[in-house]
């Protein structure tokens, strides 16, 4: 299986550890990512505050050139994923949409027909295209005695994912279970983290990252899966400095559902980037796995 | 019809039930509409066939309106699924004659969208009004020097025949 | 001068019981006239019921003889072929005048058959076409056939070329006609005897059966469902069951019978060269609005997408015979975006 | 098939901001059953819940609605929209409110505008963003105090290698600048 | 020989006459319509005066064809063809164009409708040419009625039915009739027992000697047509006889097996492997569930069999088929609820103390599963405060945009119920509060008298994610409370879901097997929606209840007793007129390629074998003409609709365009003559 791959800013420096698990598990697990040749960023939120067509603009580039044979293309960030779906969509459905974008993409000596690229998460290509039986041949390590908390944040779900429920996602949450991991069914794994509230308005911020650690550690998880960088670097960067605004102690790992998916596949930890994150994770994976493994042994 | 511009001849063919009944509606509720499509009533949308949109086209319409009740809520259960296949169909072939998708439309519209219809009908209009006539009849005639070949030869003929034998 | 002076000089010898009979030409193949020799040593038994006064395609005979000839002097006219120059027109029209009978005799003169297909391009394009846009023509000088040419004994006319393709029934009054391409030899003789012994039916009807080409098909059939429309390469078509079932167009459902359903017994579609049945106006939207109607679909993308595959080419699917004769014109923008784009002209005009 | 009428008798706000946001015509339909305003993550800190919002854009009440603080709390999560009964794209309308403050100049007691300016300052000049850059012009030009709260994440990150202190620049940013010029043109720079 | 039409054009007083110039039509239509000998124009061509005129006409003038130019067919085509009728003319041969709804009333400029309305005359004149005299057949009513369904709208109209005399055969799929309302507990607005009033009904028409009982069965196959159906109905095996039981109940007393009850308690409460659903069940005949009973499992057990006094147990009991003759049906088949699950923040399914209102029905049931208690799912705890969350899957575009119309005023039923029964605090919450029927507003006043608060905002989530101590270990009900303007959390210990009321799974289905058509949410469809609202497209099947659309017991009851006068009138009258607008074969030249074997929703078209035709069985034809269109032969006509007459009303309502060129005798003919 061969898929064109879209990085995505973050992934090339903040959230470096996402592309490396991903790569790494593409690897392990026998599907070939190509990277998109001379993507450009998708704009995130900003663009669409200024002005809309120049927003789906720039995103319909990467759209526009993508080869003939890269029929589906995967963007591990939400943001990204959200972009590039809502922009074919956009143009899918409005008919005034799709020419004025042409019309500006033709500067560039591009062209893109809605529909040509189909634009998938991650995890709908792993939950779907690798599915279940191949990720329990294929894991060597099972992840019992971890109890993981899945965290969706918003814009993989919403509004138009197209493979998982947008209230009360689940496919995560299945394929930790295959992988034998703990998974804690807590309420808030699709609510928000404050997005680029953090740079705006902390207070507004660091309420929202605070119910989403508050509901997981009352869940006991022993570590939150992000497949966000923005959701994973609010819930990890900011981790300290909310728990000094609520007075409270947060000790809780953040990392990437590849980075824990990778481990189950029997990569070790510098292959994941495992060790990026700020509230290390290594340690827990560690503790626990071998706690299980020992009382499996006694 | 008022002023210069052209005004097209539109045949419509409105189901009883759903679309006719909308025309009555939108009269009761006096929503004003283009004068431009002439209303021929059939039981359903399914007893179109396409030889009547042919047949309105090449006796000098502009274009031609079927009207049928929302599919899954036809009063003969699901006819208008076949009206709206037979409506793809020819469009697909008067594509290839190269006749504009815009002249034949396909329009649902309840018994209760008295408005919706008006709608449908004025936008009809003015799609029919910006391509201009057909001219269907038209384009079957010949080019003008045809009566003078037709003389030449029986001049020709004529001439032929006083050669001596 | 009179009919009596007049037959006195040409059919001599013929004696007054003697019809006189003649066989025209016009658009099309010649099919038609190796199909009437088709009907065999029955030829004797025409030519002993009729002169043949006039047929440019077997015996000498000049158009002036025919203009000599008194109004109504023949008695049966077969006029195959379609009218695409003045000369047809002209022919037509004398051919007209002078015949009791006059039959649009095979699908040409009856529909237009394959030449009428023309009629989805302007004269225009076609000249652009056959006399420069093929890739096999060489034609630096752009030249094209002039109606007038000067040479010093005089002008020299050539027939004008029409922008259409037109009927026989479109240019002047036909008594009966005669469908398929060409028409079955048997045809012909039910014809030639129904015009011998004088029992024929109302004038301007076809001489021939009522129902279709289904009527003489021995496949079986059942109720009709179609997915998916298949193209004749695309299968080997199962011998016992209905083409159409299996996906193949074939266009018995609405021909008239007369051909004794030739192509269906070897495996291989009805194409309709017989026509439209009964007084049906257009062959093909009989074909389209049937064919249509058992679609196996209610989602308007997934019928589009059923017709888009299956159907490439519609004009020459439903109208392969009878365009010129149809309902059916071309639009403004000739040959836009159609399944019959492969020439050059075409492929600018769309 | 059939078009609905948006024309009518709307008010001109109303016409002007489903114009700006594809599918909004939706808004004709809004119930004001207020799923929006109590599904917001940031709905408490609203001065008017997004169905007021648009009880206000039917009435008219232009300056109200663009000096309003309801589309900068908005974090794009999307839940109205999904949520919505009468299917209104409302955070798209929020954004189209966003664009329409920051053109007008309504938008100053907030930073977002500034954020994205910077945001898509970066991209316009390379291609693409990245955080260090963006988090020290942003906060230099902006809220230069708080910048000392962030130096030790800042620290940490970069002691993680999580902080490239030079952009990448993709090849063809000539191309994707005649690209967004062309888009400008069309869509009216805001 | 030519026919003579008459034409003639109403001023309908200046409704017409105030847009079109009527004398211009008329005088024009005389002078340039092929064959009109007469052309009028009157003021009123429906009154008296009008009608009298066409009649004479057609005795003095010897018209044989009839057009009137004025108002919409639909209300006075019934009008002139009576007129034809008194004139001696075949009501057929009349044609009606509307030029008021179509063009005198849509049009602004005077001389653009007089030109429509002179398009839509000559139209109709070329069109009536072509008409043909028909005669409409008439066949015998069986006095037989098959009622579907044994719900309160069904039990009503089998009753009212069977009360006038006629024989009923009332079929229901569950073993008991009674339907939802044998469920609830009490009824809005008067809040009597349901029980109370539901039971006589049931027992009455469980005894009634015209009434036929056939409960735990299903409708099968319906053919024939309007007086005559034949229907087939399937009795489902019970495996209990029903003639040797006796009702005694020791079968499911000693039945060892216990599941949970989702049809009656809505799983709610348990029931035996065989069981009867309630205690007043009518039949009281129980049913065996081989899907949970240990003998269908392995072969062992048998208690029932064993200890049943009259050995009326019988395990190898089939399906059995039913034919019937009925002259009328009634469908009646009600609703189901809204599945919540399809909602998952309201969190159904997952949060333990967030229930249905069938649910809660059950459990405020004297007779449900806690003897009327209303308790938490524990079984113990009474909640101190409960929320009511309306328009659940209603009103909703990703659900049913619809008002189920029923939850407004059985929220408030229930409301009361918490707050008399428990007396916690109730909140409900909604986004309009509809109570439109009579006595339904002064129930809402007296639940504001008890102190129910009511919050208008459509709740976004229930959770148990608390953000406090006060929400610990409660339901969290989030929403905006719109009159404030302000997003509140309402910490509970119980919610209600009250749930959409949606067709039934199967009700297209049903409804193609009886010829009658559903609305896009998938209800059925009345003749029409203001002056026939129990008839159907189909004669002779009628709707009642919930089925066709959301209702309440006492709409319910309405349609139930109506449907039932409806057939009561068909069945006094004895005959029943069928419109001869049909369509028909011409067998002699259909060549039988079967193309329109399997357009006709009502199976009209039979194709016969042995002689390898198809032909048209004109008493189930409703006339809607798609096989006609479809013939790739042509050789099917349709009555008042054939090819001719539209052909001609094409050509009529284009007179005054181009006409083609190539058709001998127009356009310029070069006739040129060789001197």
């Amino acid at each position: 299986m061969k898929y064109a791959y879209y990085p995505g800013c973050s992934l090339e420096s903040g959230s470096a550890a996402y592309d490396v698990s991903v790569r790494a598990v593409a690897d392990a697990l026998g599907f070939e990512l190509e990277e998109l040749d001379d993507w450009n960023c998708c704009g995130a939120t900003e663009y669409f505050t200024q002005n809309e067509l120049v927003a789906t603009s720039v995103i319909a580039r990467n759209l526009a050139i993508c080869r003939e044979d890269q029929t589906q293309l995967v963007a591990p960030c939400a943001a990204c994923f959200l972009n590039l779906k809502k922009t074919d969509q956009l143009m899918a459905t409005h008919s005034h949409v799709k020419c004025q974008v042409n019309e500006a993409l033709a500067a560039g000596g591009l062209h893109y027909d809605p529909g040509r690229v189909k634009v998938r998460h991650l995890l709908d290509l792993i939950y779907t295209d690798i599915g279940e039986a191949k990720l329990r041949q294929k894991a060597v390590k099972s992840l019992k005695g971890l109890r993981v908390a899945p965290y969706y944040g918003c814009q993989v779900v919403r509004p138009m994912n197209g493979f998982d429920n947008t209230e009360y996602p689940m496919k995560m949450d299945e394929l930790f279970t295959w992988l034998g991991a703990e998974v804690v069914d807590y309420p808030v794994k699709a609510h928000c983290c404050g997005g680029h509230m953090t740079q705006i308005s902390e207070d507004a911020a660091f309420e929202l990252i605070r119910r989403l650690l508050d509901s997981a550690v009352e869940y006991q998880a022993d570590l939150i899966l992000c497949m966000c960088p923005m959701c994973q670097l609010n819930l990890d960067a900011y981790q300290g400095r909310v728990a000094n605004h609520f007075n409270k102690n947060y000790q809780l790992p953040i990392i990437f559902f590849t980075q824990l998916l990778g481990v189950a596949l029997g990569l070790d930890f510098q292959q994941l980037a495992i060790g990026k994150e700020i509230v290390p994770a290594g340690p827990v994976i560690q503790a626990k796995l071998s706690a299980q493994a020992a009382g499996a042994s006694a | 019809m008022s002023d210069e511009q052209f005004e097209p001849k539109i045949v419509g063919f409105l189901c009883n039930w759903c679309s006719y009944r909308a025309a009555d509606l939108a009269g009761t509720a006096r929503i004003a509409y283009a004068p431009n499509v002439r209303i021929i009533r059939v039981m359903c949308s399914g007893r179109v066939d396409p030889t009547f949109v042919l047949k309105a086209l090449s006796m000098g319409a502009d274009g031609v309106m079927i009207a049928g009740c929302h599919p899954g809520e036809c009063h003969y259960i699901e006819q208008n699924y076949k009206a709206m296949r037979r409506f793809n169909m020819l469009q697909h072939t008067l594509k290839a004659m190269g006749v504009e998708e815009q002249r034949v439309q396909l329009v649902w519209a309840s018994a209760a969208e008295g408005q919706q219809l008006a709608e449908a009908i004025d936008k009809l209009v003015a799609d029919i009004r910006a391509l201009g006539p057909l001219g269907w009849s038209k384009n079957w005639e010949e080019n003008g020097e045809r009566i003078k070949a037709l003389q030449d030869i029986v001049n020709e003929h004529n001439e032929a025949m006083e050669v001596p034998r | 001068m009179s009919t009596k002076a007049n037959s006195a000089e040409t059919g001599a010898a013929a004696p007054a019981t003697k019809g006189k009979l003649a066989i025209y030409w016009a658009a099309s193949c010649g099919g038609c006239e190796i199909s009437i020799l088709g009907i065999d040593t029955k030829i004797l038994d025409v030519a002993a019921a009729f002169d043949i006064v006039f047929c440019p395609c077997i015996a000498d005979g000049k158009v002036r003889d025919v203009e000599r000839m008194a109004d109504g002097e023949i008695d049966v006219c077969l006029f195959n072929g379609g009218i695409r120059t003045s000369e047809q027109e002209y022919m037509a029209q004398l051919l007209r005048r002078k015949s009791k009978v006059l039959v649009a005799f095979g699908s040409c003169a009856s529909e237009g058959c394959i030449p009428g297909l023309a009629n989805l391009h302007s004269k225009q394009a076609i000249f652009d076409n056959s006399y420069q846009d093929t890739f096999s023509t060489e034609n630096p000088g752009k030249v094209r056939p002039q109606p007038e040419s000067k040479v010093d004994e005089g002008t020299l006319h050539l027939p004008i070329f029409y922008d259409t393709l037109k009927t026989l029934d479109q240019t002047v009054q036909v008594d009966y006609y005669l469908p398929g391409c060409p028409p079955e030899a048997d045809r012909i003789w039910d014809a030639i005897e129904a015009i011998v012994t004088g029992n024929l039916p109302p004038a301007g009807s076809v001489i021939g059966s009522n129902t279709t080409v289904c009527d003489f098909c021995h496949r079986t059939r059942t109720e009709k469902k179609i997915k998916e429309f298949k193209r004749t390469w695309e299968i080997i078509p199962d011998p016992d069951i209905c083409l159409l079932e299996q996906g193949i167009i074939c266009c018995g459902i609405a021909t008239r019978a007369g051909c004794g359903c030739l192509c269906p017994q070897v495996n291989s579609p009805c194409i309709g060269c017989y026509g439209p049945n009964g007084n049906s106006e257009d062959f093909g939207a009989r074909l389209m609005s049937a064919l249509a109607s058992v679609i196996d679909s209610d989602d308007p993308d997934e019928i589009d997408e059923i017709i888009r595959k299956g159907i490439p080419d519609p004009v020459g699917t439903f109208y392969r015979f009878s365009l010129a004769g149809s309902l059916m014109r071309r639009g403004k923008r000739p040959g836009a975006g159609n399944g019959t784009g492969h020439t050059k002209a075409n492929a600018q005009a769309s | 098939m059939i078009t609905h009428s948006t024309d009518s008798h709307r008010s001109a706000f109303f016409s002007e901001v489903i114009e700006d946001t594809p599918g909004g015509e939706q808004l004709a339909h809004c119930l004001q059953c207020g799923s929006c305003g109590g599904s917001c993550p940031n709905g408490a800190d609203m001065q008017y819940t997004p169905r007021t919002i648009f009880a206000m854009i039917n009435a008219n009440r232009r300056e109200d609605v663009l000096s309003a603080n309801t589309m900068w709390c908005c974090v794009s999560c999307y839940f109205c929209t999904t949520r919505c009964p009468q299917q209104i794209p409302i955070t798209e309308i929020m954004y189209a409110l966003k664009r329409k403050a920051i053109a007008e100049g309504f938008a100053n007691d907030t930073d977002a505008p500034a954020l994205a300016k910077t945001f898509t300052g970066f991209v316009e000049d390379y291609g693409r963003s990245f955080e260090f850059g963006l988090a020290s012009r942003y906060y230099f030009f902006n809220k230069p105090l708080s910048m000392f709260k962030l130096v030790p994440m800042g620290l940490s990150m970069l002691a993680r290698g999580r902080m490239h202190l030079k952009p990448n620049k993709i090849r063809q940013v000539a191309q994707l600048q005649a690209i967004i010029k062309k888009a400008k043109e069309i869509g009216g720079a805001q | 020989m030519a026919e003579r039409v008459g034409v003639y054009v109403c001023h309908c007083g200046s409704n017409i006459a105030g847009k079109v110039d009527v004398e211009e039509v008329a005088k024009w239509a005389g002078e340039h319509v092929k064959d009109v000998v007469v052309a009028r124009d009157y003021k009123f061509m429906c009154s008296d005066l009008g009608q009298k005129m066409v009649e004479d006409d057609i005795k003095n003038e010897g018209l044989t064809r009839v057009v009137v130019a004025a108002c919409s067919p639909h209300l006075h085509e019934k009008t002139f063809r009576r007129a034809c009728k008194n004139g001696g003319l075949n009501p057929y041969l009349l044609e009606m164009t509307n030029i008021r709804e179509h063009c005198s009333w849509v049009h602004k400029d005077t001389a653009a409708a007089t030109e429509k309305a002179k398009a839509l005359v000559s139209a109709a004149a070329e069109r009536v040419k072509f008409q043909e005299p028909l005669e409409p057949t008439y066949v015998d009513v069986n006095p037989t009625t098959l009622v579907v369904g044994g719900g309160i709208a069904g039990l009503q109209a089998t009753l009212e039915l069977a009360d006038a005399g006629y024989p009923v055969h009332l079929v229901e799929r569950q073993p008991s009739i009674g339907g939802h309302m044998a469920q609830f507990d009490k009824t809005f607005p008067t809040l009597d027992c349901s029980a109370c009033i539901l039971t006589p009904k049931m027992s009455e028409a469980g005894q009634h000697e015209n009434v036929t009982l056939h409960a735990y069965s299903e409708l099968e196959e319906v053919s024939g047509s309007v007086g005559n159906f034949k229907v087939k109905i399937r009795q489902k095996a019970r495996k209990v006889d029903f003639d040797l039981c006796t009702g005694c109940g020791v079968c499911v007393e000693k039945c060892p097996r216990k599941v949970v009850d989702t049809e009656f308690e809505a799983g709610m409460g348990n029931r035996k492997a065989i069981y009867m659903p309630f205690p007043q069940a009518v039949p009281r005949v129980p049913v065996l569930d081989t899907e949970s009973c240990i003998w269908f499992e392995r072969q062992r057990c048998g208690a029932c069999q064993k200890l049943c006094p009259t050995n009326a147990i019988n395990f190898e009991q089939e399906d059995e088929l039913i034919e019937l003759n009925v002259g009328n049906i009634i469908i009646a088949t009600g609703w189901k609820p809204f599945d919540c699950h399809k909602i998952p923040q309201y969190g159904y399914g997952r949060l333990a103390n967030v229930y249905t209102s069938l649910e809660f029905e059950r459990l405020c049931n004297a007779a449900g599963p806690t003897n009327g208690k209303i308790l938490l799912r524990d079984g113990k705890t009474v909640p101190k405060s409960v929320a009511i969350i309306h328009c659940v899957g209603s009103r909703d575009l990703n659900h049913n945009p619809y008002c189920s119309s029923v939850c407004c005023m059985a929220s408030l039923k229930f409301a009361h119920l918490v707050t008399e029964k428990t007396g916690a605090e109730v909140h409900s919450f909604y986004i309009d509060i509809r109570t439109n029927q009579k006595d339904y507003e002064e129930f809402y006043q007296r639940l504001l008298d008890e102190g129910v608060h009511f919050v208008r905002g459509k709740v976004s989530e229930v959770t148990d994610a608390a953000r406090s101590e006060n929400e610990r270990g409660k339901l969290i009900v989030q929403a905006e409370d719109t009159l404030i303007g302000r997003q509140q959390r309402f910490p509970v210990d119980m919610v209600i879901l009250m749930g959409a009321l949606e067709p039934q799974t199967d009700a297209r289905e049903l409804g193609l097997k009886c010829g009658i058509s559903c609305s896009m949410a998938g209800f059925y469809t009345e003749r029409h929606p203001k002056l026939d609202p129990v008839a159907t497209m189909t004669d002779g099947v009628f709707v009642a209840g919930a089925c066709q659309g959301p209702k309440d017991i006492p709409a319910s009851v309405v349609q139930g007793a109506a449907a039932a006068a409806r057939v009561a009138g068909m069945i006094t009258k004895g005959k029943v007129m069928i419109e001869p607008v049909v369509a028909a074969i011409d067998e002699e030249n259909c060549s039988g390629c079967r193309i329109c074997n399997n357009l006709c929703p009502y199976n009209a078209i039979e194709y016969d074998a042995q002689r390898g035709v198809s032909h048209v069985i004109t008493a189930l034809c409703k006339g809607c003409g798609t096989c006609v269109s479809a013939c790739p032969a042509e050789v099917i006509s349709g009555a008042h609709f054939s090819n001719k007459q539209i052909y001609a009303e094409i050509e009529g309502a284009l007179w005054d365009a181009i006409r083609p060129a190539g058709v001998p005798g127009e356009s310029e003919t070069a006739e040129v003559s060789a001197s």
